[in-house]
Protein backbone atom coordinates (compact mmCIF):
# COMPACT_ATOMS: atom_id res chain seq x y z
CA UNK A 1 0.00 0.00 0.00
CA UNK A 2 0.66 3.42 -0.05
CA UNK A 3 1.20 6.41 2.65
CA UNK A 4 1.65 9.76 2.02
CA UNK A 5 4.52 11.11 4.57
CA UNK A 6 4.37 14.54 6.36
CA UNK A 7 7.74 16.09 7.80
CA UNK A 8 7.04 19.69 9.52
CA UNK A 9 9.78 21.73 11.10
CA UNK A 10 13.46 20.24 12.12
CA UNK A 11 12.26 16.66 11.16
CA UNK A 12 12.16 18.47 7.34
CA UNK A 13 15.78 19.73 7.63
CA UNK A 14 16.55 16.07 9.35
CA UNK A 15 14.69 13.83 6.49
CA UNK A 16 15.70 16.34 3.77
CA UNK A 17 11.59 16.06 2.47
CA UNK A 18 8.10 17.77 3.38
CA UNK A 19 6.42 15.37 2.10
CA UNK A 20 6.71 11.76 -0.25
CA UNK A 21 4.66 8.90 -1.08
CA UNK A 22 5.99 5.51 0.60
CA UNK A 23 5.22 1.94 0.26
CA UNK A 24 3.89 0.01 3.54
CA UNK A 25 2.32 -2.61 4.88
CA UNK A 26 -0.44 -2.24 6.89
CA UNK A 27 1.14 -5.10 9.99
CA UNK A 28 4.13 -2.18 9.72
CA UNK A 29 4.61 0.36 12.94
CA UNK A 30 5.58 3.79 12.39
CA UNK A 31 8.99 3.06 13.45
CA UNK A 32 9.68 0.32 11.24
CA UNK A 33 8.68 2.54 8.50
CA UNK A 34 11.06 5.27 9.67
CA UNK A 35 13.92 2.98 10.55
CA UNK A 36 13.40 1.95 6.43
CA UNK A 37 13.07 5.01 4.84
CA UNK A 38 15.45 7.44 7.00
CA UNK A 39 17.62 4.76 9.19
CA UNK A 40 19.55 7.71 10.73
CA UNK A 41 16.31 9.38 11.91
CA UNK A 42 15.84 8.91 16.07
CA UNK A 43 12.53 10.20 17.20
CA UNK A 44 13.98 10.31 20.69
CA UNK A 45 11.29 11.14 23.36
CA UNK A 46 9.86 14.46 22.17
CA UNK A 47 8.90 13.37 18.33
CA UNK A 48 5.46 12.41 17.94
CA UNK A 49 4.17 10.79 15.14
CA UNK A 50 0.82 11.44 14.20
CA UNK A 51 -1.20 8.64 11.89
CA UNK A 52 -4.03 10.12 9.56
CA UNK A 53 -4.07 13.25 11.61
CA UNK A 54 -4.30 11.75 15.07
CA UNK A 55 -1.45 11.25 17.51
CA UNK A 56 -0.57 7.93 17.47
CA UNK A 57 1.31 5.07 18.80
CA UNK A 58 5.29 4.78 17.62
CA UNK A 59 4.84 0.96 17.68
CA UNK A 60 1.04 0.39 16.61
CA UNK A 61 0.64 -1.12 12.63
CA UNK A 62 -0.71 1.26 10.51
CA UNK A 63 -3.45 -1.04 9.24
CA UNK A 64 -4.92 1.29 6.17
CA UNK A 65 -3.45 4.63 7.12
CA UNK A 66 -3.24 7.51 4.22
CA UNK A 67 -1.01 9.45 5.92
CA UNK A 68 1.95 9.59 8.60
CA UNK A 69 3.30 13.07 10.04
CA UNK A 70 6.54 13.95 12.26
CA UNK A 71 5.40 16.13 14.71
CA UNK A 72 8.28 17.95 16.53
CA UNK A 73 7.57 19.56 19.60
CA UNK A 74 5.28 22.25 18.72
CA UNK A 75 5.50 26.37 18.77
CA UNK A 76 2.30 27.54 17.48
CA UNK A 77 0.59 30.81 19.23
CA UNK B 1 -21.20 26.63 20.92
CA UNK B 2 -19.95 28.11 17.70
CA UNK B 3 -16.51 27.74 16.55
CA UNK B 4 -14.52 29.18 13.97
CA UNK B 5 -10.86 27.88 13.01
CA UNK B 6 -8.95 29.89 10.59
CA UNK B 7 -5.72 29.96 9.20
CA UNK B 8 -4.24 32.67 6.76
CA UNK B 9 -0.95 33.92 5.26
CA UNK B 10 -2.12 37.40 5.36
CA UNK B 11 -1.91 39.66 8.74
CA UNK B 12 -5.12 38.76 11.05
CA UNK B 13 -8.60 40.93 10.77
CA UNK B 14 -10.28 40.84 13.62
CA UNK B 15 -14.08 39.64 12.71
CA UNK B 16 -16.50 42.09 13.52
CA UNK B 17 -18.58 41.83 16.46
CA UNK B 18 -22.38 40.88 16.58
CA UNK B 19 -23.62 39.34 19.60
CA UNK B 20 -25.72 36.16 18.37
CA UNK B 21 -27.40 36.01 21.77
CA UNK B 22 -28.63 38.73 24.35
CA UNK B 23 -27.22 35.99 27.46
CA UNK B 24 -23.94 37.25 26.48
CA UNK B 25 -22.37 38.80 29.61
CA UNK B 26 -18.42 38.17 28.44
CA UNK B 27 -16.49 38.85 25.63
CA UNK B 28 -12.99 38.14 25.94
CA UNK B 29 -10.09 38.83 22.63
CA UNK B 30 -6.61 37.55 23.34
CA UNK B 31 -4.05 38.63 20.72
CA UNK B 32 -0.10 36.79 20.32
CA UNK B 33 1.95 39.28 19.24
CA UNK B 34 5.70 38.62 17.53
CA UNK B 35 8.13 40.34 20.14
CA UNK B 36 11.29 41.45 19.05
CA UNK B 37 13.57 39.53 21.26
CA UNK B 38 13.41 35.48 20.61
CA UNK B 39 16.14 33.99 23.49
CA UNK B 40 17.97 37.21 23.56
CA UNK B 41 18.29 37.55 19.75
CA UNK B 42 16.68 40.52 17.77
CA UNK B 43 14.87 39.19 14.99
CA UNK B 44 12.41 41.08 11.94
CA UNK B 45 9.51 38.50 12.96
CA UNK B 46 8.45 34.47 12.88
CA UNK B 47 7.49 32.36 9.95
CA UNK B 48 4.70 29.52 11.32
CA UNK B 49 4.36 26.90 9.60
CA UNK B 50 1.11 24.15 10.38
CA UNK B 51 -0.26 20.52 9.35
CA UNK B 52 -3.27 22.27 8.79
CA UNK B 53 -5.97 19.67 8.34
CA UNK B 54 -4.60 18.27 11.58
CA UNK B 55 -4.32 21.16 13.20
CA UNK B 56 -7.96 22.16 12.59
CA UNK B 57 -8.87 18.51 14.09
CA UNK B 58 -6.81 18.93 17.06
CA UNK B 59 -8.10 22.22 17.85
CA UNK B 60 -11.53 20.81 17.39
CA UNK B 61 -11.38 18.33 19.72
CA UNK B 62 -9.70 20.27 22.04
CA UNK B 63 -12.73 23.15 21.78
CA UNK B 64 -15.15 20.00 22.65
CA UNK B 65 -13.56 18.76 25.38
CA UNK B 66 -12.88 22.27 27.33
CA UNK B 67 -16.43 23.43 25.89
CA UNK B 68 -17.90 20.68 28.12
CA UNK B 69 -15.90 22.02 31.19
CA UNK B 70 -16.25 25.84 30.49
CA UNK B 71 -19.41 26.39 28.10
CA UNK B 72 -18.87 29.27 25.69
CA UNK B 73 -21.37 30.71 22.61
CA UNK B 74 -18.73 31.25 20.10
CA UNK B 75 -14.98 31.04 19.34
CA UNK B 76 -12.83 32.71 16.33
CA UNK B 77 -9.42 31.27 16.29
CA UNK B 78 -7.37 32.62 13.64
CA UNK B 79 -3.73 31.52 13.53
CA UNK B 80 -1.38 33.58 10.95
CA UNK B 81 0.94 31.81 9.47
CA UNK B 82 3.96 32.08 6.90
CA UNK B 83 6.12 35.19 7.90
CA UNK B 84 4.68 37.53 10.82
CA UNK B 85 7.07 40.88 11.09
CA UNK B 86 7.37 41.91 14.98
CA UNK B 87 4.61 43.75 16.04
CA UNK B 88 2.20 42.42 14.21
CA UNK B 89 -0.20 39.35 15.17
CA UNK B 90 0.01 35.86 15.21
CA UNK B 91 -2.85 34.58 16.96
CA UNK B 92 -6.30 36.19 18.07
CA UNK B 93 -8.96 34.38 19.90
CA UNK B 94 -12.50 35.42 20.36
CA UNK B 95 -14.63 33.99 23.07
CA UNK B 96 -18.03 34.95 23.92
CA UNK B 97 -20.24 33.49 26.75
CA UNK B 98 -22.30 33.75 29.57
CA UNK B 99 -20.29 34.24 32.48
CA UNK B 100 -17.16 35.75 32.61
CA UNK B 101 -15.45 32.80 34.30
CA UNK B 102 -16.17 30.86 31.22
CA UNK B 103 -14.25 32.91 28.69
CA UNK B 104 -11.29 33.21 31.05
CA UNK B 105 -10.79 29.70 32.13
CA UNK B 106 -11.62 28.70 28.40
CA UNK B 107 -8.99 31.24 27.15
CA UNK B 108 -6.22 30.01 29.15
CA UNK B 109 -6.52 26.30 28.99
CA UNK B 110 -7.16 26.63 25.05
CA UNK B 111 -3.42 28.31 24.80
CA UNK B 112 -1.76 26.05 27.13
CA UNK B 113 -3.04 23.55 24.92
CA UNK B 114 -2.36 25.57 21.31
CA UNK B 115 0.92 25.41 23.38
CA UNK B 116 1.16 21.28 23.91
CA UNK B 117 -0.59 19.44 21.21
CA UNK B 118 -1.27 21.45 18.03
CA UNK B 119 0.97 21.18 15.15
CA UNK B 120 1.78 24.29 14.45
CA UNK B 121 5.59 25.53 14.69
CA UNK B 122 7.91 28.90 15.04
CA UNK B 123 10.96 29.79 13.52
CA UNK B 124 12.83 32.30 13.93
CA UNK B 125 14.00 34.55 11.26
CA UNK B 126 17.51 36.65 12.12
CA UNK B 127 18.77 38.96 10.10
CA UNK C 1 3.23 50.09 33.98
CA UNK C 2 0.88 52.54 32.76
CA UNK C 3 -2.49 52.44 33.62
CA UNK C 4 -5.47 54.64 32.11
CA UNK C 5 -8.99 54.40 34.39
CA UNK C 6 -12.05 56.18 32.99
CA UNK C 7 -15.72 56.53 33.61
CA UNK C 8 -17.76 57.42 31.30
CA UNK C 9 -21.92 58.42 30.73
CA UNK C 10 -21.98 57.41 26.93
CA UNK C 11 -21.41 54.11 25.04
CA UNK C 12 -17.65 52.88 25.66
CA UNK C 13 -15.03 53.65 23.04
CA UNK C 14 -12.36 51.60 22.73
CA UNK C 15 -9.23 53.06 22.73
CA UNK C 16 -6.85 52.47 19.68
CA UNK C 17 -4.51 50.19 19.58
CA UNK C 18 -0.92 51.38 19.32
CA UNK C 19 1.75 49.04 21.23
CA UNK C 20 4.00 50.98 23.29
CA UNK C 21 6.69 48.14 23.18
CA UNK C 22 8.15 46.15 20.53
CA UNK C 23 7.93 43.51 23.83
CA UNK C 24 4.73 43.30 23.67
CA UNK C 25 3.07 39.64 23.59
CA UNK C 26 0.11 39.54 24.34
CA UNK C 27 -2.94 41.81 24.36
CA UNK C 28 -5.90 40.92 26.14
CA UNK C 29 -8.52 42.78 25.98
CA UNK C 30 -12.56 41.97 27.90
CA UNK C 31 -15.84 43.13 27.45
CA UNK C 32 -18.57 42.97 30.05
CA UNK C 33 -21.93 43.13 28.35
CA UNK C 34 -25.77 43.75 29.89
CA UNK C 35 -27.33 40.91 29.28
CA UNK C 36 -31.00 40.16 29.34
CA UNK C 37 -32.06 38.38 32.01
CA UNK C 38 -31.16 39.59 35.67
CA UNK C 39 -32.42 37.17 38.11
CA UNK C 40 -34.47 35.52 35.89
CA UNK C 41 -36.02 38.55 34.44
CA UNK C 42 -36.36 40.43 31.18
CA UNK C 43 -34.35 43.71 31.68
CA UNK C 44 -34.02 46.86 29.24
CA UNK C 45 -30.74 47.38 30.92
CA UNK C 46 -28.62 48.29 34.09
CA UNK C 47 -28.37 51.67 35.62
CA UNK C 48 -24.87 51.33 37.03
CA UNK C 49 -23.63 54.20 39.94
CA UNK C 50 -20.30 54.85 41.48
CA UNK C 51 -18.37 56.59 44.05
CA UNK C 52 -15.99 57.94 41.60
CA UNK C 53 -12.78 59.33 43.70
CA UNK C 54 -12.84 56.72 45.75
CA UNK C 55 -13.58 53.84 42.72
CA UNK C 56 -10.30 55.50 41.23
CA UNK C 57 -7.96 55.12 44.33
CA UNK C 58 -9.03 51.69 44.68
CA UNK C 59 -8.67 50.98 41.24
CA UNK C 60 -5.08 52.56 41.41
CA UNK C 61 -4.06 50.62 44.77
CA UNK C 62 -5.53 47.35 43.41
CA UNK C 63 -3.45 47.34 40.27
CA UNK C 64 -0.24 48.28 42.06
CA UNK C 65 -0.75 45.26 44.12
CA UNK C 66 -2.29 42.84 41.28
CA UNK C 67 0.99 44.45 38.50
CA UNK C 68 3.64 43.17 41.51
CA UNK C 69 2.67 39.98 40.69
CA UNK C 70 1.94 40.13 37.41
CA UNK C 71 3.89 42.30 35.38
CA UNK C 72 2.18 44.24 32.72
CA UNK C 73 3.40 47.43 30.20
CA UNK C 74 -0.64 49.16 29.71
CA UNK C 75 -4.03 48.79 31.26
CA UNK C 76 -6.99 50.48 30.00
CA UNK C 77 -9.81 50.56 32.30
CA UNK C 78 -12.93 51.77 31.41
CA UNK C 79 -16.10 51.73 33.33
CA UNK C 80 -19.44 52.79 32.01
CA UNK C 81 -22.09 54.86 34.29
CA UNK C 82 -25.83 55.32 34.05
CA UNK C 83 -27.96 53.45 31.91
CA UNK C 84 -26.70 51.21 29.92
CA UNK C 85 -28.80 49.26 27.58
CA UNK C 86 -28.97 45.06 26.92
CA UNK C 87 -26.07 44.41 24.78
CA UNK C 88 -24.08 46.60 25.13
CA UNK C 89 -20.93 46.87 27.26
CA UNK C 90 -20.91 48.30 30.76
CA UNK C 91 -17.12 47.15 31.22
CA UNK C 92 -13.73 47.18 29.26
CA UNK C 93 -10.67 45.93 29.87
CA UNK C 94 -7.13 45.84 27.99
CA UNK C 95 -3.99 44.50 29.39
CA UNK C 96 -0.53 44.05 27.72
CA UNK C 97 2.21 42.38 29.12
CA UNK C 98 5.28 40.59 27.26
CA UNK C 99 3.87 37.00 28.47
CA UNK C 100 0.22 36.15 28.12
CA UNK C 101 0.10 34.23 31.45
CA UNK C 102 0.54 37.85 33.01
CA UNK C 103 -2.35 39.16 31.43
CA UNK C 104 -4.60 36.53 31.78
CA UNK C 105 -3.87 36.25 35.61
CA UNK C 106 -3.78 40.15 35.96
CA UNK C 107 -7.73 39.97 33.85
CA UNK C 108 -8.80 37.59 35.94
CA UNK C 109 -7.78 38.49 39.53
CA UNK C 110 -8.27 42.71 38.41
CA UNK C 111 -12.16 41.69 37.46
CA UNK C 112 -12.26 39.47 41.12
CA UNK C 113 -11.43 42.65 42.77
CA UNK C 114 -13.39 44.93 41.11
CA UNK C 115 -16.43 42.82 41.99
CA UNK C 116 -15.26 42.69 45.36
CA UNK C 117 -13.75 46.22 46.37
CA UNK C 118 -14.44 48.62 43.89
CA UNK C 119 -17.33 51.67 44.69
CA UNK C 120 -19.78 50.30 41.70
CA UNK C 121 -23.46 49.43 41.84
CA UNK C 122 -25.78 48.06 39.48
CA UNK C 123 -29.32 48.66 39.93
CA UNK C 124 -31.56 46.44 37.17
CA UNK C 125 -34.31 48.88 36.01
CA UNK C 126 -37.15 46.20 35.09
CA UNK C 127 -39.91 47.33 32.71
CA UNK D 1 -16.04 70.08 62.56
CA UNK D 2 -17.89 69.40 59.47
CA UNK D 3 -17.65 66.16 57.46
CA UNK D 4 -19.89 65.25 54.30
CA UNK D 5 -21.25 62.14 54.11
CA UNK D 6 -22.35 60.27 50.95
CA UNK D 7 -24.62 57.06 50.42
CA UNK D 8 -24.99 54.42 48.04
CA UNK D 9 -27.36 52.28 46.25
CA UNK D 10 -29.72 50.20 48.86
CA UNK D 11 -28.10 52.68 51.15
CA UNK D 12 -29.47 56.00 49.86
CA UNK D 13 -32.83 54.67 49.65
CA UNK D 14 -32.42 53.66 53.74
CA UNK D 15 -31.02 57.26 54.85
CA UNK D 16 -32.77 59.28 52.07
CA UNK D 17 -29.87 61.18 50.71
CA UNK D 18 -27.49 60.96 48.60
CA UNK D 19 -24.95 63.74 49.99
CA UNK D 20 -25.10 65.87 52.81
CA UNK D 21 -22.46 68.04 55.14
CA UNK D 22 -22.97 67.27 59.19
CA UNK D 23 -21.53 68.09 62.36
CA UNK D 24 -19.12 65.76 64.30
CA UNK D 25 -16.06 65.58 66.31
CA UNK D 26 -12.74 63.62 65.56
CA UNK D 27 -13.08 61.59 68.65
CA UNK D 28 -16.40 60.11 67.16
CA UNK D 29 -16.39 56.98 64.87
CA UNK D 30 -18.53 55.99 62.31
CA UNK D 31 -20.70 53.88 64.00
CA UNK D 32 -21.44 56.96 66.50
CA UNK D 33 -22.02 59.82 63.50
CA UNK D 34 -24.84 57.43 62.03
CA UNK D 35 -26.15 56.12 64.95
CA UNK D 36 -27.09 59.65 65.62
CA UNK D 37 -27.74 60.90 62.13
CA UNK D 38 -29.94 58.03 61.18
CA UNK D 39 -30.63 56.08 64.28
CA UNK D 40 -32.83 53.79 62.38
CA UNK D 41 -29.80 52.55 60.45
CA UNK D 42 -28.07 49.33 61.50
CA UNK D 43 -24.75 48.61 58.49
CA UNK D 44 -25.53 44.90 59.66
CA UNK D 45 -22.32 42.89 58.63
CA UNK D 46 -22.40 43.87 55.01
CA UNK D 47 -22.27 47.65 54.52
CA UNK D 48 -18.89 49.01 55.17
CA UNK D 49 -17.76 52.11 55.87
CA UNK D 50 -15.09 54.88 53.81
CA UNK D 51 -13.26 57.42 55.58
CA UNK D 52 -11.63 59.73 53.36
CA UNK D 53 -11.86 57.39 50.54
CA UNK D 54 -10.56 54.60 52.14
CA UNK D 55 -11.95 51.40 53.79
CA UNK D 56 -11.82 51.90 57.33
CA UNK D 57 -13.14 50.79 60.33
CA UNK D 58 -16.51 51.65 62.35
CA UNK D 59 -15.13 51.66 65.55
CA UNK D 60 -12.33 54.25 64.60
CA UNK D 61 -12.55 57.52 65.50
CA UNK D 62 -12.79 59.61 62.35
CA UNK D 63 -10.21 62.24 63.43
CA UNK D 64 -9.94 64.97 60.72
CA UNK D 65 -11.51 63.13 58.35
CA UNK D 66 -13.49 65.38 55.39
CA UNK D 67 -15.68 62.46 53.93
CA UNK D 68 -17.81 59.48 55.48
CA UNK D 69 -19.56 56.91 52.48
CA UNK D 70 -21.57 54.09 53.11
CA UNK D 71 -20.42 50.96 50.81
CA UNK D 72 -23.06 48.56 50.44
CA UNK D 73 -21.92 45.18 48.91
CA UNK D 74 -20.64 46.24 45.17
CA UNK D 75 -21.80 45.06 41.99
CA UNK D 76 -19.52 46.64 39.09
CA UNK D 77 -18.35 45.10 36.17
Amino acid sequence: MKINVLTFAQTRTQLGFGEKVFDCEPNETPREIFRRLAPEFDPGKTIRVAVNQEYADWDQPVGEAFELALIPPVSGG
Amino acid sequence: MKTHIEFTRAPIVVPAQKNSSREIGACLEFSGIVRELEHGKTIPGLSYEAHEPMARTQLEKILRELGAKHPFEEIFFIHRLEFVPVGEASLFIRITSRHRQASLAMMAELIDRLKADVPIWKNSETV
